[in-house]
C-alpha cells in the first residue's frame, strides 16, 4: 500500500513517464540493433547541445513565455567562440565570449518584452533573424575555424574515466538549473508567474524581473550549448543552429513542460530531450529509410506523449493523500467565545 | 439535537428536484457523503455550510460540471445525469458559478447570451448574430442592475469584478429555468443590488421556479428562502423550515457546536474608542488621481487604525488600491508612506515598502492556479520559509501554513493540496493568510471575507483587530456597510472615482440607531443623493 | 453619457489591433516610395501582393486556430501536401475542378485529425500539430521520392496559380483571398460560431459552462486552417510550377508572425483576419523593399529583423499613446 | 547510345564494346560473390541526389551482373535545413558503428569535423567518398595543396566556380556578344555553393566590359522565392537582358517572372536570357519550351556512376584513385537538349533499385 502509493505518486510527477518510456525504447533499441549501446556515446556527444537549449527553452515556458531565438543564438556564439579563437584570444576569454554572446541575446529578447511589452513570439523570431543574420555576415569570407586549443576541443572530446567531458559540463549545468527552478525563490517566482502573471503581480512579485531573468537564463544555456558546440565541430558554418530552436521546444514541451506555462522542470525537459533524439537516433540505427522517417517519428512522438499524460493521469488519480491530514482538527469548544 | 422538520406540514408543492444520496470525493478525501435534499416547485431552498462543507460540489454535480461517484437526482420525477453543463442547462437547470465564469474576450451582452444566441433568418439561412433583438430582450433587466446601453456592448474585460457579479446574475435571470442554482450570489454584492436580486428571486418563486440559494449572509435568509438544508464535511443535515429556527440554531448546526450567535458576537467587542492624532501617521495620499477613473483621492491612515472604504460598482475602489500598490499608475499626486514620498513600479516594491494587498477578484487575481496551498500562502514573502535568504524550505513552508491552516480553519487534506481545488471559502483563507504573512505594516483589503463562513469571517475581523491593534494601519474596503462598520474607524465614501463623503468616529457610533444613520448616509452618499444633514 | 458614447467609440476605434500595423505600413511604405522610385507602382504592388497571397490564406487560418486559444505547426506541411494532391491528380488528367475538391477534402480532413488530437485525445496542440506536419511532408516524401512532381502545369494552373491575370491585374489567388477574407471576416464578426471562437479561445471552462460544445468548436477552428492551407496549396500548386516535397518548409512560422503582428494572441481570444492580412502585407513589402534597395542578401535576415521589432515597437506605441487619449477623454468630465 | 559512351569502365577506361569478358571473369573469381555495404549521405533529398542515387544504383547493377558482387545500400538524409549539415556527422558515426565498407557523402557541415570523423571512421576500416562537395575551398592549406587534410579516399564532384558559375557566364557573353545587363538570383547567403558559383560568375563577366550585373536578390534555391525575387528586381530593372539563377528552380522562378511582367524570353537575338544550373528533368522541358535559355548541367547520374566506378576501384581492385574526380559539365541548350534529356531519362527509366 505505501510502496504502491509511493509509485504512483512518483509517476504523476511530470517527466518521470517519459523517462521510463526513455528507459523502455532503450532496452527496445538494444535489443533491436545490438549495436545501439556502442553509438550512445557519439549520439549523446551530438545531443548536448541541444538537450541544453531544451532545458534553456523549459526554463522560458515554464515562465509563460516562448523563445524562439535560442537556436541560431546558439549558432552565433560558437561563430564568435570560433573566431575569437581562430583570432587567437586566449581560450578562457573566447568560450566566455561566446556565452556572453548567448547572454547578451537573452537581455535583449528580456528588454524588448518586459521594457516594450512586445509580444514574446514576435520579439524572438526577430532576434532569431538578427542573429542568424550576424552569423552570416561572421562567417561571411569562408567558414569559421581554425580553434588550436587543446583544452578547448577537450572540452567535448576530453574524457574522464571514459566519459566525454561534454556530458559533466552539460550535467553539472542542467543539474543548477533543475535546483534553480525547484529549490530557490527565484525559481517559485517563475513557476508562479507561468501559472498566473496577474495573481504573481498582485502577490508581489516583479514580473518583469523575473521574466526577464529566464531569458537571461535560456539566453546563457543558449550560449555554453555555443560553445560546446564549437568545441565538438571544430568549425562553424553560417546556418548553424537554424531549426533547433523547434528541437529544444519540441523536446521541452514533450518532456511535459506545458506551453501553458507554470509546469515543468529541467530534468523534465531533459527526458524528453533525450526521448526525441533517442528516437531518432534509434530509428536510423534501424536503418528507417528518410523518406518515411518523418512518419514514423512523427507517430513514435504521439504515442510518447500520450503515453506519458495516461501514465501522469493514473498517478494522479490513484497516489492519495497521506491518511493522518485527512482529519479535520475538530473545533474546540468556545472557538466562537 | 433533532428539529422537528416541518415541511412536510407546511409546504405541499410538489418536489420538483430530488437529490438522493449523492457521493463524490477526491484523491480519497470525501467532499460530498451520501447528501440528499429535495427542491420544491416554487421555493426558495437556501444552502448552508462552512467552507468546504460541500455546497459547490453538489452544485457542480447538479449542473454537469462534475460527475457524481455514487448517487442520483431526479429533476420533476425522471432521474437526469448530465454529462456536461449543456445537458443541465437543456433540462432547465440554470448556474451562477461561485467563481465569476464570464468571458473577458467578450461583450456584456454576448456574454449574457452565450450559448443561446437568437439568430436572424435571412434568405432561409439561420446564421446571422440578431444583436438588435437580444439587447431588447435584456436592457430592462439590465438597467435595472445598472448596467447602462452601452455598457453592452463593452467587453467584460474593461469591468471590475462588481460589476462582473451583476452581469452575471442578470445572465442567470434571463434564463427561463426550472431549477435556478445561485453559489454565493451576493458575496461582496451591495445592498442595492442585493434588494434587487431578492425581488427577482421572489419572482421567480411564485412562476414556481426552484430556486436553491448557497450564502453564507445567515441574516439575509429570513423573509426570503423557505427551507435551508445545511451541510456540514459533505453530509447533509437537517432540511430546516425557516420559519421557526434562528440563526442560532442554524450557525450550531454548521459547526456542530452550542455557540450562541456565532459570528454576530463582534458587536459587543468593538475596537477601544480611540483618537487618532496621538498615533504616528503610516500611510497619506494627497489629491491622488488616476485619470478617467480616481480623482483628487487624500486621506491619512494611522498607525492600528482602520479606514473603511465604501462606494457602488466602479465607484474606484479597487482602483484605488491598485493604485497605492503600485499596480497602476497614479497620473498625479503624492503617496507618503511613513512621511517618506513612494512612487511604486511595481506591487513588488510595495510588499517590500510593508504594504499588502488582498485583491478582490480571487479566481482571477487572488490564488496562483497550480500552486500548492502552501506555496500560495508563502509566495508573498519567501525569504521567510527560506535557508541562505534564496533556497526555499519546504518543512518550514509546511509548518507556516499548516499554522495558518489550523487558525483560519482552511479545509484541505494536506497543505500540498493545489489551491484551485480548495472550496472557495478556503481560497480566501489562504489569500488572507499570505498577505498576514507578508508581516505588513500596511494592509490593504479589498472585500476581506466573500464567500467566507459566518465562523471564519468573525475570525479574519479578529485577526484584522489583532493586526492594527499590533500597530499596523489597514484599508478595508467593503460593500458590506455592516462589515464595516464592525472593522473601521473611519468610513469614506467613494462615487466617481472621488471621495464623496467621511464618516469619522465610527466607534464613538455604537447605539443600534446611530448604525443604521450611518447606513442610510453611506448609501445615500454613494448613490450621489443629497442629504439633509451634511457632514 | 454622451461623453461615454464617444469614449466607447473613440475606444473601439483606437483600441483596433490592426491600427498599429496600418501605420507602420504607411510609414515604411512612405519611407520605401522616397527610396525606391520604382516602389510606389501598381505593377509592383500586384508584384508582391501576388507572391504573398497563399501566405495571407495560411495566415486568416492560423488566425482562427489562435482565437479558438490553439495553435496550427502543420499548415506549411498541408499545404505543401495539397500542393502535391492537385499536382498528382492533376497528372493522371482528372478535371480541375475534382482536383480542387480532393485537395479541399484533405486540408479539412487533415484539419479534423488535428482537432481530434487536441480535443479527443488531449495532445498539446504544439506536439499534435508538430507530428500532423511529419506525417503530411513524408507522405509527400514517399510520393515524391525526393524528385519534385512535374508536368502538370497547363493555362488553367497557370491562372489558378495567379502566372497568368484573369482580368488585368486581377488574379485567381486576389479573388480567393479577398473572398476567404470577407467569408472568415463575416464569421467572426457576425455569426454565432464566430462568438463562440473568441469564447473558447478567451476562457474556456466558462464557455462549457455555458453550455456550448467547447470540443466541436476547437475541431472547427483546425478544419478551417486545414481548408485554408489547402487552398493555398491549390495557388502553390500552380504558382510554383512544380511540388518539391520540401515546398511547405517554414511558411507556419511565417503565417504566426503575420498574424500576430495583426493583433491576434498566443493566449487565445484575440485576433483579427484584416490584421492577418496587413500582417502578411507588411512582411511581403519588407521582402520586396530588400530586394529593391538592393541590400546584400548576407544582411536581409538582419534587416528583416529590424522591420518585424519595427512592426510590433509601433503596435505598442499606438497602444500606450491610445491609453493616454482615452485617458484625456475620460478626463474632461 | 547515350548510355552506352558513358558506361566507362573504371579498369580499362576503354568503353564497353571492347570484349572485355576475360577481365571481367577475373574480376568475379577476385569478387566472389562478396557483399559490399555502401552508406549514402546526401544533404537533403532532392531531385539532383535522387538522380545521383540513380545512377550509382545503375552502375551497382552493371558490376552485379557483371562481377557478382552483392550490395547493401543505406541512404541516410535530413528531411531540412541542408545548409546547416550538422545532422550528417551522427549518420557518419552510425555508418561507422554498423561497419560498412563505403560511404559517399555531401556535406554542409563545417570540413573540419567531417574530415575528423572520415579519419575516425577510416582508422576502423570504413573508406568514405565526397560528392558534389566544395571541398576545394574549405581548408586554408589548401590554397597552396589541395587535398591537404582530406581524409577522404576521393572527392567526386565539379568545381562550382570554373565547371559552373563560370561556364553560365561564358554563355550569356556569347549569346549577348558581350553586351548587356545582368542580374542574379543567388541560394542563400553562406552556402558554400552559392559562393563558389557566384565567384565564378563575377571572374568572368569581369572579362567583358560590355557586361554589367545591375542586381542581385535572395532566391533561397527555391522557385517560388526565386519568382518573387525576380519580379522585384524586373521592376526596377526591367531592360535587363539576363538572369542567372544560380540553381535551375531559381532560374525556372524567374523565367515565370518574365511572364508575369510580360516581358519576352531569349530567341536568340532579343528577349531575356535565362540561364540556370543543375540539369533535372523538369528544367530539360522548360529549355525545349523555351522557357529556360539554358542551364548547366552538372551530371548528376554520371557523377552517381562515378562515385561507384571509383569505389570499386579502390576497394576492391586496390587502385589508387585521384583525390579530385571531376565530372564533366556542359551547357544545354536548344541545341544539344535532346540528347542530355534522353540520357537522364534513361538512367531514371531504369527500375534498379538497392
Ligand atoms: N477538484 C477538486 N480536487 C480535490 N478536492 C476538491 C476539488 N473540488 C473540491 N474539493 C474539496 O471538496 C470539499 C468541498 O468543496 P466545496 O467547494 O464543495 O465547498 P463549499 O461548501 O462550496 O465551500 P465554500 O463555502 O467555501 O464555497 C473541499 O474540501 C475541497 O477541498
Ligand atoms: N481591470 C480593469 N481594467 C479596466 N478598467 C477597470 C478595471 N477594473 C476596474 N475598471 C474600471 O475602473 C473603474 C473603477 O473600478 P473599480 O473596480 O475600482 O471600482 P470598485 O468600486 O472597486 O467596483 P468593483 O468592486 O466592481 O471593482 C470602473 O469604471 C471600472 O469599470
Ligand atoms: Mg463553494
Ligand atoms: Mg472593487
Amino acid at each position: 500500500m505505501k510502496f504502491k502509493n509511493f509509485f504512483f505518486r512518483s509517476v504523476s510527477i511530470t517527466g518521470v513517464p517519459i523517462f521510463g518510456l526513455l528507459i523502455l525504447i532503450v532496452a527496445l533499441f538494444q535489443f533491436v540493433v545490438p549495436i545501439f549501446n556502442a553509438t550512445v556515446g557519439d549520439y549523446i556527444t551530438n545531443l548536448v547541445p541541444v538537450l541544453l537549449l531544451t532545458v534553456g527553452a523549459a526554463i522560458v515556458i515554464i515562465g509563460g513565455s516562448i523563445d524562439l531565438s535560442i537556436g541560431t543564438v546558439c549558432g552565433l556564439s560558437a561563430g564568435i567562440t570560433m573566431w575569437t579563437l581562430a583570432s587567437g584570444l586566449p581560450t578562457a576569454l573566447s568560450i566566455l565570449l561566446g556565452v556572453a554572446t548567448g547572454t547578451f541575446f537573452g537581455l535583449l529578447n528580456g528588454f524588448l518584452i518586459t521594457k516594450f511589452g512586445i509580444n514574446d513570439f514576435i520579439a524572438t523570431l526577430a532576434t532569431l533573424n538578427i542573429s542568424g543574420g550576424l552569423l552570416i555576415v561572421l562567417s561571411q569570407a569562408t567558414e569559421l575555424y581554425g580553434a588550436e586549443s587543446e583544452f578547448f576541443t577537450s572540452l567535448v572530446y576530453g574524457s574522464f574515466f571514459g566519459i566525454p567531458t561534454s556530458f559533466f559540463i552539460a550535467g553539472a549545468i542542467i543539474l543548477l538549473m533543475q535546483f534553480l527552478l525547484l529549490k530557490t525563490i527565484l525559481g517559485r517566482r517563475i513557476f508562479a508567474m507561468g501559472n498566473s502573471g496577474a495573481a504573481a503581480n498582485v502577490a508581489g512579485i516583479n514580473v518583469r524581473n523575473v521574466k526577464l531573468a529566464t531569458f537571461v537564463l535560456s539566453g546563457t544555456l543558449a550560449g555554453c550549448a555555443g560553445v560546446l558546440l564549437a568545441s565538438r565541430l571544430g568549425g562553424v558554418q553560417a546556418f548553424l543552429g537554424l531549426g533547433y530552436e523547434f528541437t529544444a521546444i519540441a523536446g521541452a514541451v514533450v518532456g511535459g513542460v506545458s506551453l501553458a506555462g507554470g509546469r515543468g522542470s529541467a530534468a523534465a525537459a531533459l527526458a524528453g530531450g533525450l526521448f526525441i533524439g533517442t528516437l531518432a537516433q534509434g530509428l536510423q540505427l534501424i536503418g528507417v529509410e528518410p523518406i518515411f522517417f518523418g512518419i514514423v517519428s512523427g507517430l513514435a512522438l504521439i504515442i510518447g506523449v500520450i503515453f506519458d499524460q495516461k501514465i501522469q493521469d493514473i498517478g494522479q488519480l490513484r497516489s492519495r493523500f497521506d491518511s493522518r491530514v485527512l482529519a479535520q482538527p475538530p473545533r474546540k469548544e468556545g472557538d466562537h467565545g | 439535537m433533532s428539529f422537528p422538520t416541518a415541511l412536510s406540514t407546511t409546504r405541499s408543492a410538489p418536489i420538483i428536484l430530488d437529490i438522493r444520496q449523492i457521493s463524490k470525493s477526491y484523491q480519497g478525501v470525501a467532499a460530498l457523503e451520501n447528501a440528499s435534499l429535495q427542491v420544491r416547485k416554487g421555493e426558495i431552498h437556501a444552502v448552508l455550510g462552512g467552507n468546504g462543507a460541500g455546497k459547490s460540489t453538489l452544485i457542480g454535480i447538479l449542473s454537469g460540471v462534475t460527475q457524481p461517484d455514487s448517487g442520483e437526482f431526479l429533476l420533476e420525477g425522471s432521474a437526469l445525469a448530465p454529462r456536461n453543463p449543456r445537458d443541465a442547462i437543456k433540462s432547465g437547470i440554470t448556474t451562477i458559478y461561485q467563481e465569476l465564469s464570464l468571458v473577458p474576450a467578450l461583450t456584456t451582452l454576448e456574454n449574457i447570451f452565450l450559448g443561446r444566441e437568437l439568430i436572424i433568418e435571412r434568405a432561409g439561412m439561420k446564421v446571422l448574430l440578431d444583436r438588435k433583438k437580444m439587447k431588447n430582450e435584456v436592457i430592462e433587466l439590465a438597467q435595472i442592475f445598472g448596467i447602462s446601453k452601452d455598457e453592452l456592448d463593452i467587453p467584460i474585460s474593461e469591468f471590475g469584478a462588481l460589476k462582473k457579479k451583476v452581469i452575471e446574475i442578470v445572465k442567470a435571470l434571463t434564463f427561463d429555468a426550472r431549477i435556478l442554482i445561485l453559489d454565493e450570489p451576493t458575496s461582496g454584492l451591495e445592498e442595492e443590488e442585493r434588494l434587487h436580486l431578492f425581488d427577482h428571486m421572489r419572482n421567480l418563486r411564485s412562476r414556481g421556479v426552484g430556486l436553491i440559494w448557497v450564502t453564507h449572509h445567515l441574516d439575509e435568509l429570513h423573509g426570503l428562502a423557505d427551507v435551508a438544508t445545511i451541510f456540514r464535511d459533505g453530509r447533509t443535515l437537517e432540511s430546516l423550515n425557516l420559519e421557526n429556527s434562528t440563526v442560532g440554531e442554524i450557525t450550531n448546526l454548521m459547526f456542530g457546536i452550542q455557540s450562541n450567535e456565532a459570528g454576530l458576537r463582534t458587536k459587543n467587542d468593538r475596537l477601544q474608542k480611540d483618537d487618532k492624532s496621538n498615533r504616528p501617521e503610516v500611510l497619506s495620499l494627497h489629491a491622488v488621481s488616476r485619470a478617467g477613473v480616481l480623482r483628487d483621492i487624500s486621506f491619512s491612515l494611522h498607525a492600528g487604525e482602520v479606514i473603511g472604504i465604501s462606494g457602488l460598482a466602479g465607484a474606484g475602489r479597487t482602483e484605488l488600491a491598485r493604485v497605492i500598490m503600485g499596480i497602476d499608475t497614479r497620473t498625479s499626486g503624492q503617496i507618503f508612506l511613513k512621511g517618506k514620498e513612494v512612487n511604486f513600479k511595481s506591487s513588488a516594491f510595495a510588499y517590500k515598502a510593508g504594504i499588502a494587498m488582498l485583491p478582490e477578484d480571487r479566481k482571477q487575481l487572488g490564488i496562483i492556479s497550480g500552486l500548492s496551498v502552501a506555496e500560495n500562502i508563502s509566495i508573498s514573502n519567501l525569504s521567510s520559509v527560506s535557508r541562505f535568504g534564496f533556497i526555499i524550505s519546504r518543512k518550514k513552508e509546511r509548518e507556516l501554513a499548516t499554522k495558518y491552516k489550523e487558525i483560519l480553519s482552511i479545509r484541505t487534506p494536506s497543505v500540498n493540496q493545489k489551491i484551485n481545488n480548495l472550496s472557495g471559502g478556503s481560497q480566501q483563507k489562504a489569500i488572507v493568510a499570505r498577505c498576514l504573512n507578508s508581516k505588513p505594516s500596511v494592509l490593504i483589503i479589498d472585500e476581506p471575507t466573500q464567500g467566507v463562513d459566518v465562523a471564519a469571517k468573525t475570525e479574519v475581523h479578529e485577526l484584522i483587530r489583532d493586526f492594527t491593534s499590533k500597530g499596523g494601519a489597514a484599508i478595508v474596503i467593503a460593500s458590506e456597510i455592516q462589515e464595516l462598520l464592525e472593522l473601521s474607524h473611519e468610513i469614506l465614501v467613494l462615487r466617481n472615482g472621488s471621495i464623496v463623503g467621511r464618516i469619522e468616529n465610527v466607534q464613538n457610533s455604537i447605539e443600534k440607531s446611530r448604525v443604521v444613520e450611518i447606513k442610510a448616509e453611506v448609501l445615500a452618499l454613494s448613490a450621489g443623493k443629497r442629504l439633509k444633514n451634511e457632514i | 453619457m454622451a461623453n461615454q458614447r464617444f469614449n466607447i467609440s473613440m475606444k473601439k476605434f483606437l483600441s483596433d489591433p490592426i491600427l498599429g500595423v496600418i501605420i507602420l505600413l504607411l510609414l515604411v511604405g512612405g519611407v520605401a516610395s522616397f527610396t525606391v522610385e520604382v516602389f510606389f507602382t501598381l505593377q509592383n504592388f500586384t508584384n508582391f501582393l501576388s507572391g504573398s497571397y497563399f501566405v495571407m490564406l495560411l495566415a486568416m487560418g492560423m488566425t482562427v486556430v489562435l482565437i479558438s486559444g490553439g495553435i496550427d505547426l502543420s499548415i506549411g506541411a498541408v499545404m505543401a501536401l495539397c500542393a502535391g494532391i492537385v499536382a498528382k491528380l492533376a497528372l493522371q488528367g482528372m478535371s480541375v475542378p475534382l482536383v480542387i475538391v480532393c485537395a479541399l477534402a484533405v486540408g479539412a480532413f487533415v484539419g479534423c485529425l488535428n482537432g481530434l488530437l487536441v480535443t479527443v485525445v488531449g495532445l498539446p496542440d504544439f506536439i499534435a500539430t508538430l507530428a500532423m506536419s511529419a506525417f503530411a511532408t513524408g507522405i509527400l516524401f514517399i510520393w515524391t521520392k525526393g524528385t519534385p512532381i512535374v508536368g502538370y502545369m497547363d493555362e488553367t494552373y497557370k491562372q489558378i496559380g495567379g502566372l497568368a491575370p484573369i482580368y488585368r491585374e486581377v488574379t485567381v489567388p486576389m479573388v480567393i483571398a479577398i473572398v476567404v477574407a470577407f467569408a472568415l471576416g463575416a464569421m467572426l464578426k457576425k455569426t454565432k460560431f464566430g462568438v463562440h471562437l473568441f469564447s473558447v479561445g478567451s476562457n474556456r471552462l466558462a464557455t462549457r459552462q455555458s453550455g456550448i460544445n467547447v470540443t466541436n468548436i476547437r475541431i472547427l477552428a483546425y478544419v478551417i486552417s486545414g481548408v485554408c492551407a489547402a487552398l493555398s496549396g491549390i495557388i502553390m500548386a500552380g504558382r510554383n510550377t512544380t511540388v518539391p516535397p520540401d515546398l511547405g518548409g517554414g511558411y507556419e512560422v511565417l503565417a504566426i508572425a503575420a498574424a500576430l503582428i495583426g493583433g491576434a494572441s498566443l493566449m487565445g481570444g484575440r485576433g483579427r483576419i484584416l490584421g492577418a492580412i496587413l500582417g502578411e502585407v507588411v512582411l511581403a513589402m519588407t521582402i520586396n523593399i530588400i530586394n529593391l534597395l538592393g541590400v546584400p542578401s548576407s544582411y536581409q535576415k538582419i534587416f528583416i529583423g529590424g522591420i518585424l521589432l519595427l512592426a510590433v515597437l509601433v503596435n505598442q506605441l499606438v497602444i500606450s499613446s491610445r491609453t493616454k487619449i482615452l485617458m484625456r477623454s475620460t478626463n474632461k468630465k | 547510345n547515350a548510355i552506352g559512351t558513358l558506361k566507362q569502365d573504371a579498369l580499362t577506361g576503354t568503353s564497353a564494346t571492347v570484349d572485355t569478358a576475360a577481365t571481367d571473369a577475373a574480376i568475379r573469381k577476385l569478387v566472389n560473390g562478396r557483399t559490399i555495404k555502401l552508406g549514402f549521405a546526401p544533404p537533403i533529398l532532392s531531385e539532383a541526389y535522387t538522380i545521383a542515387q540513380q545512377g550509382a544504383w545503375n552502375q551497382m547493377k552493371d558490376y552485379e551482373t557483371r562481377y557478382g558482387v552483392k550490395w547493401v545500400w543505406t541512404e541516410e538524409a535530413p528531411l531540412n535545413n541542408a545548409h546547416s549539415g550538422v545532422e550528417t556527422t551522427g549518420f557518419i558515426q552510425n555508418y561507422v558503428a554498423k561497419k560498412y565498407d563505403a560511404v559517399f557523402v555531401c556535406s554542409a557541415a563545417p570540413a573540419a569535423v567531417m574530415q575528423q570523423l572520415y579519419k575516425q571512421g577510416s582508422a576502423k576500416g570504413v573508406e568514405f567518398y565526397q560528392f558534389n562537395s566544395t571541398e576545394q575551398l574549405n581548408q586554408k592549406s589548401q590554397a597552396t595543396d589541395a587535398t591537404a587534410g582530406l581524409s577522404s579516399v576521393s572527392n567526386i564532384s565539379y568545381d562550382n566556380r570554373w565547371q559552373s558559375g563560370a561556364l553560365a557566364a561564358q554563355y550569356i557573353a556569347k549569346e549577348l556578344k558581350g553586351k548587356g545587363e545582368i542580374i542574379m538570383i543567388l541560394g542563400p547567403a553562406g552556402s558554400d555553393w552559392t559562393k563558389l558559383r557566384e565567384q565564378g560568375f563575377r571572374a568572368v563577366i569581369k572579362k567583358f566590359p560590355g557586361l554589367k550585373i545591375v542586381g542581385a536578390a535572395d532566391g533561397g534555391y527555391v522557385r517560388d522565392k526565386g519568382l518573387t525575387a525576380a519580379a522585384d528586381l524586373l521592376t526596377k530593372y526591367p531592360k535587363i537582358n539576363a538572369i542567372y539563377g544560380e540553381n535551375e528552380d531559381m532560374a525556372l522562378g524567374a523565367s515565370a517572372a518574365i511572364d508575369a511582367a510580360r516581358l519576352k524570353h531569349w530567341d536568340g537575338k532579343s528577349g531575356i536570357i535565362t540561364i540556370g544550373a543543375d540539369g533535372l528533368v523538369s528544367g530539360m522541358d522548360e529549355i525545349r519550351k523555351g522557357n529556360l535559355t539554358a542551364t548547366v548541367n552538372v551530371g548528376y547520374a554520371d557523377m552517381g556512376r562515378t562515385m561507384i566506378r571509383t569505389m570499386f576501384a579502390h576497394k576492391v581492385l586496390g587502385m589508387d584513385v585521384a583525390k579530385f574526380i571531376r565530372v564533366p559539365t556542359v551547357i544545354v541548350d536548344k541545341s544539344n537538349v535532346d540528347i542530355f534529356q534522353s540520357q537522364i531519362k534513361a538512367e531514371l527509366a531504369t527500375k534498379v533499385k538497392y
